[in-house]
């Protein structure tokens, strides 16, 4: 039985192919990259596995159950947390309510909400939000709306994280504290599937990484080999890695 | 000290006390008004109550849930017909058709809710507004309800000021009713669950809320309470037709009081009814050809200085950035 | 926690603003004056017939203020009146009344227009015991209630449009067939329920009849299945907003029946202004008329018309007459009852047989108006003209030419 | 008769969809639900009755002039204050506008009070027989000069430059500042455009109907159905939902009778919004 299996995963908006018959395999307890330029669909494909889009064909299996036809919340029971891309915390709602929305609702049985509010609590020391706990979401800064953004996420206590560019608008120092706190989670076992432009955060910390391309895949290895794959270089990494490249150079020169 | 209650917000002991004192003298006067005033007041206030209940009411659908029914007087003309019909045709007592009112507005919305809460805001707010208009036209195509000729309900016995102080209390614990059912809400996990499907409802579901039920109870809960107010407009009048009941001015009132007090809180609606009702009734007695040019300016500062009711802006400071806020926040 | 506490203060200080306009009570009115009060639609979708009330209203208060006021039992009292607007709106026009009656404590109370405002101020002027003389509600229903206080100066509603259908009947080429259009309202269905029954005494025939719903502006579906009808008479219950686009489109799709007849609304000089010569022709029904030539106390019709122009400088209307009407009803049971107690001023209405220039009163037990008349109009070269009683030289036009050839 | 049901249906339909265009274009480009649409409509109408007592000049004639005016007005209520609450969502900018619906109502109450007001020029009610189907010819130069309304906005919204701006604004509002679309001008544009549309449309309006400062209210309900029915922000759709309104009027009556038309037409209305929630069309052209 597979952790996460997407077979021949399609999307389509009216005419436009989104996401075009994907396979996909992400191994439990393993950090898998999802890559590609924008447009790519990695989003799309992200949105249809925690159900907030339909799949048009193909089907999705998490631990052995297919995923198509369930409702969001149903999957989220199943065991998958999701951190938006462009942040969405309930803006009237303090940090502390926010977190506990995924707290109560997050599991089957519904938890109580002292229990609910003692585990947010915690959850918010372990993303390094404790003093903002009661202040509204509305006054939080980028990064600690990402925090905010995971913390949520993980309260749920999830198998499967979806992280969907956790680090982008980051300073090289908190992406480097958004690493270590990916690292940690995924030591407690958990297994997550990254979206990530950030490459040196994706190289680094994943274990295998998925390309996407105008909705196709055009890879799917480790980090190692994805930097050498031709395909890859030409259509995506190439231009970045260039210039990487030359950054490196420059410094050391 | 600072306290924390269920849902980790600061209360403070000294300030719980002053607060409850406050809440008593209130609530204490609030019962106490049909023994020092006379009738046109008590009316008056009754009145203020009514629509107090009826924006407490959208507060529950659009200020905590975010879905616009602006077609909810539908449940105050449902509630005065199903009070009226059981009345006049089947000989009911009034504390029955009252009860029968509340059910069948329940029934009715949580039945069309499952359908039409499917859809996003905008739709729903247009579907409410042409369910109303259609159960007006079905009401008045139907013999029962007397058609266009609308009903005339069975008098109320007693005098005048019995009359008066009947409906004045029927109002307010209604009211109360309605408040203390929120306040319930507002410290439970459905108050969260409402606010989360408000702000961001694909957010919401995928941290595991399944938005369907609940916007259903909450349309449900808005058109029980709404329904009650229907039910005791239409005894208390006596006379009921299609156009008074499902008249659409005081369908936007409820939602300008709503807004003005604080959509999404537990007391400003109501003190949004009062404010708005006191204000028209100046503006009526006062500036009678000036009325609508009043309340639309009022309505149309609200929402550029405090979108987010006059509750919002209590105990603060009160300086030019507080006062430009909202247009700094919302402009394009 | 401040901000919650807040929130109670500022509770506080509006309930105590609010408080504070009870304290601005209106100066009490002297002894020497009766206080009258009336909430009334200025604004609203009864803003016209309202404002015209009121203008009755006040053309009799400046008229006997005239005249020195009001005489009870021997002294003379001057007349004031409150007004306030209803907005066309029955819960509003409820407030009102009760404001008048416990705040204002007004001696009398004038009559709102409309019968569903007026069964909702009735329901309490009955609780206080205060007189209602409704000038301008007289659905049958309103007097069913069993309620003591409340009289009506016209006839019943469901007699509206007999008349009409009486002339109509007598006219050569007889008319055989009857179209009846109703607007879903309390007024407009009990008038034409009223004629369904009548024209059967008649010898007429329905061929064709429905409701429409209230704010219907357009009739041409319905226009077109009247037409392949081909009915004699048209019957159109409805209101001044319904009968213009009515007649319009009828003119547009070449719709014509023998005669037009409409309930009050060709009697408004708007009406006859928007339509132009196409508004020929029509009935109209109106409660009074000139022709009809009442005599009274202080008035008789030709008086009454010529002393409101001069008065006031405008000309006289329907609601004008029928509220300055009631008014004098009033006035004649106030100083007939010699004294301010509306108990017995109640009692001199029910047995009064009186004639005023508006016509005969004389209330049945329930306060409807049995000797209530009803006159017909015509708009004849863009004025109404009174045909039934008719005014000197006047004739019925009919039958109604085709539309080209008006 | 059923060739004349048709025939009604589509010219009471064309004069729907007339004014259901100027509230779906709003709609579309900025999601603003304009409850003052309605009585704007009415503002046009009172202008072109004033215009026609003072001058004594052909109504028609007036739609320039009232249609100008509302322009001007829309413009400048968008610019001056329905951009400052634009990101507020849908709930407050439906208070503004009604708030606006207010203000308008009493001004137009102060200007010329309560009564109806219409006009009837000589040649209103003239018709001319075809196939056995009587046609006026008022509602056929109004239907006429709806459909040329509503197709040279969807030409100008999709072949000129300021309507690409606008266009762009509705599919994303940070793009289109980064290439130099000044947002504000373009929202203002866009809402004066509506408002003159609306203004021109109560000039035709009232040449077949009197009005009174409350009809607004009335006209909006038939505003939300033909944007809705059209697909809420597409302006052909609207033009469809009109006419498919107009037909829905004209059998309901003649099936059921008229009593019946607006049970059948709310019930339609809340049908196609449980079904097809997007319209006929679907939201394809426009946000």
């Amino acid at each position: 039985m597979k952790f996460l299996e997407g077979a021949g995963v399609s999307r389509y908006f009216g005419g436009l192919v989104a996401v075009n018959e994907v396979d996909f395999i992400v191994e439990k307890g393993e950090i898998f990259g999802l890559i590609g330029p924008n447009g790519a669909g990695k989003t799309t494909l992200l949105n249809m596995i925690n159900g907030i889009l339909p799949i048009s064909a193909g089907k999705l299996y998490f631990q052995g159950q297919c995923l198509n036809g369930l409702k969001p919340h149903e999957i989220t029971h199943l065991g998958i947390g999701r951190a938006f891309q462009i942040v969405r915390p309930f803006e009237g709602l303090t940090a502390l309510q926010n977190v506990m929305v995924g707290g109560i609702f997050g599991s089957k049985p519904r938890k109580n909400t002292k229990e609910a509010s003692r585990g947010a609590e915690e959850m918010l020391a372990f993303v390094g939000l404790s003093e903002k706990m009661n202040s509204q979401v509305a006054g939080l800064t980028i990064p600690d709306r990402k925090r905010l953004e995971v913390a949520r996420a993980l309260v749920m206590n999830p198998k499967l994280l979806l992280l969907d560019e956790v680090m982008s608008a980051l300073n090289p120092k908190e992406v480097d504290a958004m690493m270590e706190m990916v690292t940690k989670v995924n030591s407690q076992g958990i297994t997550v599937v990254m979206i990530e432009h950030v490459m040196r955060a994706t190289m680094a910390i994943c274990h295998r990484i998925l390309v996407l391309h105008h909705g196709r895949r055009i890879a799917m290895d480790t980090p190692q080999e994805i930097s050498q794959n031709e395909e890859v270089l030409k259509s995506y990494l190439g231009e970045r890695f260039a210039r990487m490249e030359a950054e490196r150079r420059r410094t050391i020169d | 000290m600072a306290e924390r209650d269920r849902l980790g917000r600061k209360t403070t002991a000294g300030g719980a006390w002053a607060t409850r004192t406050v809440f008593g003298v209130l609530l204490l006067a609030a019962f106490l008004v049909p023994l020092a005033l006379r009738g046109y007041w008590v009316r008056l206030l009754a009145n203020v109550f009514m629509f107090g209940i009826l924006a407490q009411g959208v507060n529950i659908i659009a200020g905590y849930c975010g879905y616009l029914a602006l077609g909810n007087i539908l449940f105050f003309g449902l509630g005065a017909y199903v009070t009226a019909v059981l009345m006049t045709h089947f000989g009911v007592p009034f504390p029955v058709a009252f009860a029968a009112s509340g059910a069948g507005a329940v029934i009715f919305s949580a039945g069309i809710g499952l359908l039409i809460l499917r859809l996003k805001g905008q739709y729903f707010l247009m579907a409410t507004l042409a369910l109303s208009e259609l159960m007006r036209e079905v009401i008045s195509s139907l013999d029962i309800t007397g058609g266009g000729r609308g009903l005339t309900l069975p008098m109320f016995t007693g005098g005048a000021a019995t009359v008066n102080n009947f409906f004045y209390y029927l109002m307010l614990l209604l009211m109360l009713a309605c408040t203390f059912c929120i306040w319930l809400i507002d410290r439970s996990y459905l108050g969260l669950a409402f606010k989360a499907i408000k702000f961001d409802e694909d957010a919401a579901s995928v941290m595991g809320i399944n938005p369907p039920p609940y916007k259903t109870a909450a349309w449900a809960i808005s058109s029980l309470f709404t329904g009650f107010a229907g039910s005791a407009f239409a005894y208390w009048m006596g006379y009921i037709d299609p156009g008074v009941v499902f008249e659409i001015t005081p369908s936007i009132k409820m939602y300008l009081m709503m807004v003005l007090g604080g959509a999404g809180t537990v007391w400003g609606p109501v003190a949004g009814a009062l404010f708005i009702e006191l204000v028209s009734e100046l503006a009526w007695s006062r500036f009678m050809e000036y009325q609508f040019l009043i309340v639309g300016s009022i309505l149309i500062l609200t929402c550029l200085f405090t979108p987010k009711g006059l509750m919002d802006l209590v105990g603060k400071k009160f300086t030019w950035s507080l006062f430009t806020k909202g247009i700094r926040e919302n402009k394009i | 926690m401040k901000r919650v506490l807040m929130g109670k203060l500022l509770l506080v200080f509006t309930v105590s603003l609010f408080l504070l306009g009870t304290v601005a009570v209106r100066a009490h009115a002297a002894q020497d004056k009766i206080l009258l009060g009336a909430a009334i639609s200025m604004t609203g979708k009864f803003a016209r017939e309202g404002g015209e009330l009121k203008g009755g209203y006040d053309f009799w208060r400046d008229w006997v203020n005239g005249r020195g006021g009001m005489d009870v039992g021997g002294k003379k009292y001057k007349v004031e009146i409150i007004y306030y607007d209803d907005k066309s709106d029955t819960m509003t026009a409820a407030k009102l009344t009760e404001k008048l009656i416990t705040e204002d404590k007004v001696n009398f109370l004038l009559a709102p227009y409309s019968s569903g405002i007026a069964f909702a101020t009735s329901a309490i002027a009955e609780r206080y015991g205060y007189i209602t003389i409704a000038g301008a509600a007289n659905s049958d229903a309103l007097y069913e209630r069993g309620y003591k206080y409340l009289f009506s100066l016209l006839p019943p509603a469901s007699h509206d449009f007999n008349a009409t259908a009486d002339l109509l009947s007598r006219q050569k080429p007889a008319p055989k067939t009857v179209a009846i259009l109703a607007l879903d309202s309390l007024l407009t269905i009990l008038s034409t329920d009223g004629l369904r029954n009548h024209i059967k005494t008649l010898g007429l025939q329905e061929v064709y009849y429905t409701k429409f719903p209230a704010k219907t502006t357009d009739f041409s579906a319905m226009l077109t299945v009247i037409k392949a009808k081909n009915p004699d008479l048209v019957f159109f219950g409805g209101y001044f907003e319904d009968s213009v686009p009515f007649l319009k489109q009828c003119k547009e799709l070449n719709v014509n029946a023998k005669a037009f007849a409409f309930l009050t609304a060709p009697q408004f000089e708007d009406w006859v202004k928007i339509l132009g010569k196409d508004g020929d022709y029509a009935f109209s029904v109106m409660y009074w008329a000139r022709a009809m030539n009442w005599k009274g106390p202080y008035f008789d019709v030709k008086s009454f018309a010529d002393t409101f122009q001069k008065q006031t400088g405008t000309p006289m209307r329907l609601y004008h007459a029928q509220g300055a009407a009631g008014c004098v009803l009033l006035q004649i049971a106030i100083e007939k009852a010699g004294t301010l107690n509306q108990a017995k001023v109640r009692d001199v209405l029910s047995k009064m047989d009186v004639t005023t220039f508006w016509g005969p009163f004389k209330a049945d037990e329930k306060g409807k108006n049995i000797k209530g008349r009803i006159a017909i109009l015509q708009v004849q070269h863009g004025k109404t003209v009174s045909v039934d009683p008719a005014d000197p030289g006047a004739k019925v036009w009919y039958p109604t030419p085709p539309w080209d050839k008006r | 008769m059923i060739l004349q049901m048709i025939i009604n249906g589509l010219l009471v339909g064309g004069l729907y969809a007339s004014i259901g265009v100027s509230f779906s274009l709003v709609y579309g480009i900025m999601g603003i639900i304009n409850l003052a649409q309605g009585t704007q409509i009415i503002l046009g109408a009172y202008l072109t009755c004033a215009m026609v007592q003072f001058f004594h000049i052909d109504p028609f004639l007036t739609l320039p002039v009232s249609g100008f005016v509302l322009f001007c007005w829309g413009y400048a209520i968008q610019r001056c204050i329905i951009n400052m609450v634009g990101k507020g969502g849908v709930v407050l900018t439906s208070l503004l506008t009604f708030g606006l619906n207010l203000v308008l109502i009493n001004i137009i109450l102060l200007i010329w009070n309560a009564d109806f007001r219409g006009v009837n020029p000589a040649y209103a009610g003239k018709n001319f027989e075809l196939f056995g189907a009587t046609i006026p010819y008022v509602r056929l130069a109004v239907f006429f000069v709806a459909v040329v309304a509503t197709v040279s906005l969807h030409w100008f919204l999709g072949h000129t430059q300021t309507g690409n701006a606008i266009h762009a604004s509705a599919q994303n509002k940070r793009a289109a500042q980064i290439v130099g679309i000044n947002i504000r001008h373009s929202y203002a544009l866009t809402f004066a455009i509506s408002s003159g549309l609306a203004g021109a449309m109560g000039t035709l309006y009232v040449i077949l109907k009197p009005v009174s400062p409350f009809s607004g209210a009335d006209l909006l309900m038939i505003l939300f159905l033909v944007a809705v029915l059209g697909g809420l922000g597409n302006i052909p759709g609207a033009l469809l939902g009109g006419v498919v309104m107009g037909l829905t009027d004209s059998f309901s009556v003649l099936c059921l009778g008229m009593q019946y038309q607006k049970i059948v037409l709310f019930l339609g209305f809340i049908l196609v919004l449980i079904f097809l929630p997007r319209g006929f069309f679907g939201r394809r052209f426009y946000g």
